[in-house]
């Protein structure tokens, strides 16, 4: 029988993964895209085991809002990218860096 | 959904069309007639304005109202934040003109995505659930990711817009997070029913604890107080000065509001655990804030930890929870803003053709070559260290009163010190400005609607400093 | 009249200050005839505060009380009485002197040279008639931007390592009174330093209030330790910013220990008053042979300013001493008075000298006391100012200068005899380092082609020391028309800190 | 004229004078600077000698009046007002009438000076100090006078201020003042504790009652209060009136113009501090450890001054030691209780001490400027008058009989011989053996001024600064305003004593301002054996003090008018002796090393280590640099990559959530 804890540990485990490798990932800014939008889907994993073990709805419907909004940022992300690469000819996260201190 | 309801949000729906509007006519008109997309964008925000400020919803005795099923909230508050954002995001627009003209930038979808992203800030100024809240940040923060890459020419700009997105994302990613543990824990969306159950059930369950750490972490983002300010000494940067004017001002209103329905109206019986969160939160962000800007020599970066330092004080002021410490923080955010933009408006004005006044030693000599935009310069330096009788004294001494009816005497006497710290960044600006000999000895000049509008913010700064009741008095009366 | 009197005195030079500035920089003339003007009638118009001030009561008078910021109970709040009076009498008197010694020196950007003045006076002005705290921390610290723009604009050569530490230095002290301000407001519901005065505070309560106010008036004072901005600003700043940095703006530390340590925290500065007269005796004596280690004129005016303001924090907190060995008061009034006596005479004399200073910087442009030598021999007259000044720096009877120092010293020999032998050393010291440098700037043979081309004194330059040599001699005369003005106010005040306000 | 304002014109008249030819010295020129103030204080003597008339005449008593309140603090009013008793009256005359003397012959001394009418300006304002000293009431005033004179003198020091040595002589002279000042106002504040006032006549009157008060001195002493007020009034007294150890400013003071040097630094100024005491009396007389310090300290001054007079070249330094020495015999007087005999050595000194200064000043005009005695010699014959009176202030001094020393230094050393004070007997040792001294060095200057070989050469063509010994011509007497004051201050250097030793000493003339207690009285003692001042001129051929005095004069004679080579002999015999000697005993020496330099050093020291050092770059500066370094650390960690700054927001995250889960109960 799946309970609640599982799917919360499932979002949790997604969550983290999408975490670890923002600040793992030291090459590809494609990677870190994909890395948000799974982390996003870690939490329509939780919102999805709430709602159902809750009987609300809201949360069902929250996530339809969050998968639409995740294809807007992916869009202006691909966006970005794309000014990114035109300027600097790279993609390497660790050469983005002309910006500190 | 009624029309008594539509028209709650009149605001909000005229933003809306008028966004649209300003995106559609760009299409017909040409490059000389540019003009007509900046009056079109202040005449929205003027009937903006006028719209909000009807407030006939407010029957005797009713404080607020709601509509679409409580997710939508209008009050006083409310009301007061928009208006703000509508000043503020009038002079940001009037000192931007300049920018873009100068700079050739001069395109609709500025003024385009800043109304969306101004759409947003009013969602969340107004939001009473989490999905509300979640749709309004993200509205502003698409808006701002593609206006911080709005030069697609800089390496810069497209590197921090780069920097803003992924972590933006992310702490919105956890925002999110948060949200769902928050609805797991109390089954309802919408922050006043939230509120509710806490009551009922009790503040000790750790999916709510949860919760609130990762809702705390979004809201501290969107602040950009340390640890999650990292983005903002980039941005501020790399994005055009026009870009960085908006973002420095308008968005953090939003942040309080958004700060202030989630902490007060949503989490308030978490009082104890997020007072905690957030005076360690304060604490480090005036200390990093003021000592990180000490050593800038880019005046656009030195105003970014600046703004982290400021946030610090604003939520000094949210740390007793009451209605005394919002509002003193509200002051704050409003008077933050309202130096932000004229000190940003400063960087435009000095910024000639195709080269942003970005270093200090642009400053130099300010007083010989115009001793007017000096004074203007000297009036918000001080103001934002917090010397009497700028507004900015006033809001310091409010939240360090917040933080003193908090019972938080230590974190008062820091914060006090490290103003005292940060003091010495400004008045380095106005050292340059009056105590050297300009590098530069063009004669600054700017349109007379710019002149208007830095005369305008100028005395803003000392008025509301000498005749501060009134203000003081709005900011109390709102909560 | 008497309802507007203060807030005219505040606001007449401050919106006198405001027209000066839209003079604008290309009409130099204007910009000093508006401001001798408004500084003029400014002083004028605080005369009534002399002669109509009545010397019998102790209550505030003059008092304008309107609400300012109804949601944390501040108002506009405006009085004085005997402690307050004398120096706003001083304040108007040095504005034309002021605006009349920078006449010919100051030729960049006139008109924001006599704005910063102005709006300094005016600033002053409040400082020293607002009776709300609140008001008071306001005048406070806004009265440092004129200055801190004075001293950068037209300073010498270290000017922005100067203004910068003045700056810093006053505003980290007064953000500690700011909490204890608030504090205060928190506990009491109101920002009438009246209210403060009589309300009940524990011993914690007010030693941490007294150690917060300390912080913030030791600096402005100044004390030692704390006292090393002062030398700095003094020789960068401009002769007008000098001459206001020494004659007024010290004093207003002196005036926050009377209006706000000693009435607000009795019990306090009973138990920690060491602390002070340590410090002060240090200062009379540690800062009397600093001074007579400079090289610079103008540091040794300030060093020596730092000593003499040693007698005001002195005089101010023998009384407990005082109360603790007789079981009353008797004696201590001579102490609080000689601190306010001290306070105006230093005003004068102080002034005085950075004026005189100022003459031979104008000539010669240099502060060092090894560019002079003989300035006796082509500047007569000049030498008679200088000197007559000294002495008076050195408290010789006569002057001013004796009369504070003799009264605290009586003062403080009433408390214990250690005080007294240490703070009358700076007979000694006082002397050796005032007249030292005249020995070595005013008299001797001339020392380089300079002096020997020096021009004696103008008569406008006569004109203002001529003015600060007879208020000096006035006073040390016949003192008595101040003290009169003082009497019962300290006397109410001495009444007032012997009572314990510990609940 | 009422009487107030006779008392009140008395010191006006000079003041105004002083600000005539002071402020006004262009309008009014040369002549009109010294007509004005010679007026005022010629006036200003009269006034004076006729309020003596009337007090000698008995119309008038002692009078005590109050002219303003300075000011009333504390409930405590100080006021500015006038005792003119017989012992005011007494020092007014001498005052005005000495002035008046220097003025004159300041006329002709400072003819040629440029600084002609600052000079009367000066001496005119010592005037008026110097009379609002002695015509106080009370001790505050009495410090103003105390205080200007010094200033006067300072500046009067000083008047020739391109000369090095004179500006550092007058920063000593008002610093070494300062000092004793620094007693004396700490004397004031223990009167001021202790009586509640300082008006003379309620402390005064209350003396008595305060016998046996102690002073606690945080530190665990109890000192007599009536003793410390005693000593630390005499502190002063020993600054102003040049004792040991403060005596060091007097001999450099004689850098001064040599009126100045009469007026103040010999018959008047100088003797503030006797009068002070005198003054005093009902207070000192109930402490005898005062009056033994006081007596003590006047011997060692005596006899080690005069011993330094004998090796001096410099002929207004010889007087100056004198001097010393002469107020050290006054001191004695005093400590032994005899006031009025110490006051009546002030009066007699005053005259025949200006009478010698003008005189060396007459010398020294003629010479151009020179005071080294190795260049004077036979003299006489061309200075005749200059010589006569010079004569006549010598034996006046070293206490030949009818003459006015005589009178006062005989009745000092009787006093002393009688007194059974703690310490009397070295004091006895010290004036009787002084008396002997005396005779030397004053004998020493007169020979070697006035008598022997001419030792300066007259040479038409040595320019305009000749060397040392050498004159373009020859000698002349100087012109009438100098001559005639020599003339009217010899007349009482002769005469005084004589006329006026009765009722001052033994006619109880000084009564109404001077205690003396039963036990201490020693000059009623000496009364039950005066028969009058003729007598006791001839008595004196029986006493010791006639013969040292005959001893001195004969060896003066012998070893500088015969053989001059037996002072070298002398000299080189005893090397040590010399050398102190001529050391001034070092003084000189230590107070430069220890306290001069000493001073500065430490200052220096205080200044560069603690307080620029330590306060400043330690403290001040460091927490700036601190800051700054803070500030590059912080700098440091905005690394400029994304992943960093990802994962410090997840720091951030962890680091809340560590915290706040462990903090939840039951988890």
């Amino acid at each position: 029988m799946l309970t609640l804890a599982h799917f919360l540990t499932l979002g949790a485990i997604l969550f983290s993964l999408s975490v670890a490798g923002i600040f793992i990932n030291r090459k590809n800014i494609i990677v870190l895209l994909m890395c948000i939008e799974l982390m996003l889907l870690g939490v329509n994993m939780n919102f999805v085991a709430f709602s159902r073990f809750l009987g609300n709805l809201d949360g069902q419907i929250f996530v339809f809002f969050i998968l639409t909004v995740a294809a807007a940022e992916a869009a202006i992300g691909l966006a970005i990218l794309v000014v990114v690469f035109r300027n600097r000819k790279t993609i390497n996260v660790a050469e983005l860096d002309k910006l500190k201190g | 959904m009624n029309s008594a309801q539509m028209l709650l949000a009149a605001p909000e729906f005229w933003l809306l069309v008028m966004a649209c509007v300003v995106m559609v006519v760009d299409l017909f008109l040409g490059e000389q007639r540019r003009g007509i997309i900046h009056m079109l964008a202040m005449l929205t925000l003027i009937f903006a304005g006028m719209i909000t400020l009807r407030g006939d919803y407010l029957a005797d005795g009713v404080q607020s109202v709601t509509a679409f099923n409580d997710s939508f909230i209008r009050d006083r508050l409310g009301d007061v934040l928009k208006v703000t954002s509508f000043v503020i995001l009038g002079l940001v627009f009037t000192y931007s003109k300049l920018y873009l003209r100068n700079f050739k930038m001069f395109r609709a979808d500025f003024y385009t995505l800043s109304l969306f992203a101004l759409l947003g800030v009013m969602l969340l100024i107004s939001a009473n659930s989490l999905l509300m809240i979640y749709l309004g940040l993200e509205l502003i923060s698409l808006s701002v990711y593609a206006l911080v890459a709005f030069d697609r020419n800089s390496g810069r700009g497209s590197e921090s817009a780069m920097k803003y997105f992924v972590l933006g994302s992310m702490a919105s990613g956890m925002l999110l997070y948060g949200m769902s543990m928050i609805y797991g824990a109390t089954g309802s969306l919408v922050l006043t029913d939230i509120a509710e159950a806490i009551r009922t059930q009790g503040s000790g369950d750790i999916l709510l604890i949860f919760g609130l750490v990762f809702v705390v972490v979004g809201i501290a983002f969107k602040f950009g107080v340390v640890p999650f300010h990292m983005w903002i000494p980039d941005v501020y940067e790399g994005a055009p000065a026009a870009v960085t004017l908006f973002i420095s001002s308008v968005p953090k209103l939003a942040a309080f509001a958004m700060a202030y329905r989630f902490l007060s109206s949503g989490l308030g019986d978490l009082h104890i655990h997020w007072q905690g969160m957030l005076s360690f939160l304060a604490l480090f962000s005036i200390v990093l804030g003021n000592l990180a800007a000490i050593m800038q020599t880019n005046i656009k970066r030195m105003l970014a930890y600046s703004t982290i330092s400021h946030m610090g004080f604003v939520l000094l002021g949210l740390l007793p929870g009451t209605a005394y410490g919002f509002g003193a923080s509200m002051y704050y955010v409003i008077v933050y803003a309202v130096m932000s933009v004229a000190s940003f408006g400063m960087i435009i004005l000095l910024s000639s053709r195709g080269v942003e006044a970005e270093r200090l030693e642009d400053f130099k000599g300010l007083n010989q070559r115009n001793p007017f935009y000096a004074v203007i310069m000297v009036l918000v330096m001080f103001s934002m260290a917090g010397a009497p009788p700028m507004v900015g004294f006033w809001a310091k001494l409010m939240v360090i009163k917040a933080v003193m009816d908090a019972d938080m005497m230590w974190l008062a006497i820091i914060a006090v010190i490290f103003a005292v710290v940060g003091a010495f960044y400004y008045l380095r600006v106005i050292w340059y400005m009056y105590f050297e000999e300009p590098e530069n000895e063009a004669i600054v000049t700017a349109p007379v609607d710019f002149n208007a509008a830095l005369t305008v913010n100028g005395m803003m700064i000392i008025g509301l400093g000498i005749f501060s009741s009134s203000l003081i008095a709005l900011c109390m009366t709102s909560f | 009249m008497n309802g507007f009197l203060l807030s005219t005195l505040i606001w007449l030079p401050i919106v006198g200050g405001i027209a000066v500035m839209l003079v604008g920089g290309h009409r130099p003339a204007m910009a000093r005839g508006v401001a001798l003007l408004v500084t003029m009638v400014t002083f004028l118009w605080s005369l009534p505060l002399f002669f109509s001030f009545d010397t019998t009561t102790a209550v505030m008078q003059f008092v304008e009380s309107r609400p300012w910021v109804e949601t944390f109970n501040i108002r506009y709040y405006l009085g004085v009485d005997g402690f307050s009076a004398p120096l706003i009498l001083l304040t108007s008197f040095f504005g034309p002197l002021v605006v009349i010694a920078g006449w010919r020196s100051i030729t960049k950007n006139v008109n924001q040279y006599m704005a910063a003045f102005l709006v300094m006076e005016g600033l002053m002005i409040g400082v020293f008639s607002t009776l709300d705290g609140l008001l008071f921390y306001i005048f406070f610290e806004a009265m440092l931007i004129p200055m801190f723009l004075v001293i950068g604009i037209w300073g010498g050569p270290r000017r922005v390592y100067a203004t910068l530490k003045f700056f810093l230095y006053t505003f980290l002290g007064s953000v500690f009174m700011l909490i204890g301000l608030i504090y205060l407001y928190i506990q009491s519901g109101s920002w009438n330093i009246l209210d403060w005065h009589t309300m009940p505070l524990s011993l914690v309560a007010q030693k941490w209030l007294f150690l917060g106010f300390l912080a913030a008036f030791s600096v402005k004072i100044p004390m030692f330790p704390v006292h090393t901005w002062l030398p700095d600003a003094h020789v960068e700043a401009p002769t007008g910013g000098s001459v206001i940095l020494a004659a007024i703006m010290l004093k207003i530390g002196g005036y926050g220990f009377i209006r706000f340590s000693l009435p607000i925290t009795p019990d306090a500065s009973a138990v920690l008053d060491w602390l002070v007269i340590a410090l002060s005796l240090i200062a009379v004596v540690y800062i009397g042979f600093v001074a007579l280690a400079q090289q610079d004129m103008k540091k040794l005016i300030a060093y020596s300013s730092i000593s003499h303001m040693g007698f005001v924090t002195l005089g101010l907190f023998v009384a407990f001493s005082i109360y603790r060995n007789t079981g009353g008061v008797a004696g201590a009034a001579l102490g609080v008075e000689g601190a306010m006596v001290q306070m105006i005479s230093h005003g004068f004399i102080s002034g005085a000298l950075f004026l005189t200073v100022g003459v031979l910087y104008d000539r010669v442009h240099s502060r060092m006391i090894k560019d002079y030598g003989g300035v006796a021999n082509t500047m007569p007259w000049f030498a008679l100012f200088a000197v007559f000044f000294l002495m008076a720096n050195s408290g010789l009877p006569g002057t001013s200068g004796f009369v504070g120092e003799f009264m605290v010293i009586l003062s403080s020999f009433q408390a214990n005899f250690w005080f007294a032998f240490l703070a009358a050393l700076t007979l000694i010291l006082g002397a050796a380092y005032s007249l030292w440098l005249a020995k070595r700037v005013i008299f001797g043979a001339v020392a380089n082609r300079q002096v020997e081309n020096l021009q004696d004194i103008n008569s406008r330059e006569a004109l203002v020391l001529g003015i600060l040599a007879v208020a000096i001699l006035f006073f040390g005369l016949w003192p008595q028309p101040l003290v009169e003005m003082l009497q019962v106010s300290v006397d109410h005040l001495l009444q007032h800190i012997v009572q314990s306000k510990v609940m | 004229m009422s009487l107030q304002t006779t008392l009140l014109l008395i010191p006006l008249l000079p003041l105004a004078g002083a600000i005539v030819a002071g402020i006004f010295r262009n309008q009014v020129g040369r002549a009109g600077s010294h007509v004005v103030t010679i007026l005022g204080v010629a006036i200003s003597f009269g006034l004076s000698a006729w309020v003596l008339y009337q007090q000698v005449s008995g119309t008038l008593d002692s009078v005590n009046i109050s002219v303003y309140t300075w000011m009333v603090a504390d409930g405590i009013r100080f006021q500015v007002g006038f005792l003119v008793d017989h012992l005011t009256t007494l020092m007014m005359c001498v005052v005005t009438f000495v002035s008046l003397m220097v003025h004159i012959y300041t006329i002709g001394y400072m003819r040629e000076d440029p600084g002609y009418q600052r000079f009367f300006s000066y001496i005119a304002l010592f005037t008026f100090s110097m009379l609002m000293l002695v015509m106080s009431n009370n001790f505050l005033q009495l410090f103003f006078g105390w205080e200007a004179v010094g200033l006067v003198s300072y500046l009067l020091i000083g008047f020739w201020f391109n000369k090095e040595t004179a500006i550092a002589a007058n920063l000593k002279a008002f610093l070494v003042n300062r000092v004793g000042d620094f007693g004396f106002l700490l004397g004031i504040a223990a009167v001021l504790l202790t009586f509640g006032t300082l008006d003379y006549a309620e402390v005064f009157g209350r003396a008595n009652e305060v016998v046996g008060q102690t002073l606690s001195v945080p530190g665990g002493m109890e000192w007599d209060m009536l003793t410390f007020i005693c000593v630390c009034l005499f502190i002063g007294a020993m600054g102003k009136s040049a004792q040991a150890p403060l005596h060091v400013w007097l001999p450099d003071s004689m850098e001064g113009p040599t009126p100045i040097s009469a007026l103040i630094h010999a018959a008047t100024m100088v003797t503030a501090g006797i009068f002070m005491v005198a003054r005093m009396s009902p207070l000192f007389e109930m402490s005898d450890v005062a009056l033994s310090f006081v007596m003590l300290i006047g011997a060692v001054t005596a006899l080690s001054m005069g011993l330094i007079g004998i090796v001096q070249n410099d002929v207004k330094r010889v007087i100056a030691y004198s001097t010393l020495s002469q107020l050290g015999y006054m001191t004695v007087a005093l400590g032994v209780s005899a006031y009025s005999a110490a006051i009546f050595h002030l009066m007699t000194h005053a005259f025949f001490k200006a009478l010698l200064f003008l005189g060396a000043g007459s010398v020294i005009i003629a010479l151009h400027h020179q005071q080294d005695m190795r260049y004077m010699g036979g003299l006489r014959k061309y200075m005749p008058v200059t010589w006569i009176t010079a004569w006549v202030g010598t034996l006046a001094l070293v206490g030949f009989p009818f003459f006015a020393g005589f009178y006062s230094k005989d009745a000092i050393i009787e006093a002393v011989g009688a007194s059974h004070r703690w310490g009397s007997g070295f004091a006895y040792f010290a004036v009787v053996i002084g008396v002997l001294i005396t005779a030397i060095y004053s004998f020493r200057l007169l020979y070697l001024t006035f008598h022997g070989p001419e030792k300066f050469t007259v040479d038409k063509d040595c320019g305009e600064h000749p060397p040392p010994g050498q004159l373009a011509h020859d000698p002349e007497e100087s012109p009438l305003v100098v001559t005639v004051p020599l003339v009217l201050l010899a007349i009482p250097s002769v005469f005084i004593g004589w006329l006026t030793i009765e009722p001052v000493l033994f006619g109880g003339w000084l009564n109404d301002s001077i205690v003396v207690l039963e036990k201490n009285n020693v000059l009623a003692e000496l009364g039950e054996h005066f028969h009058g001042a003729t007598a006791m001129a001839q008595h004196a051929i029986y006493t010791l003090p006639f013969w040292l005095m005959i001893t001195g004069l004969i060896a003066a004679t012998l070893i500088y008018l015969i053989r001059p080579s037996v002072a070298d002999a002398i000299a080189r015999r005893l090397p040590f002796l010399y050398r102190l000697l001529d050391h001034k005993y070092y003084f000189d020496e230590l107070y430069l090393k220890v306290f001069a330099r000493g001073g500065v050093r430490l200052g220096r020291s205080l200044w560069h280590r603690a307080d620029a050092g330590f306060i400043d770059d330690g403290i001040v500066n460091g927490a700036a640099r601190l800051t700054k370094w803070l500030a590059a650390l912080v700098r440091r960690w905005q690394t400029g990559f994304l992943y960093d700054y990802a994962f410090a927001m997840i720091i951030g995250l962890i680091g809340i959530l560590a915290v706040w889960v462990a903090m939840v109960p039951g988890l």
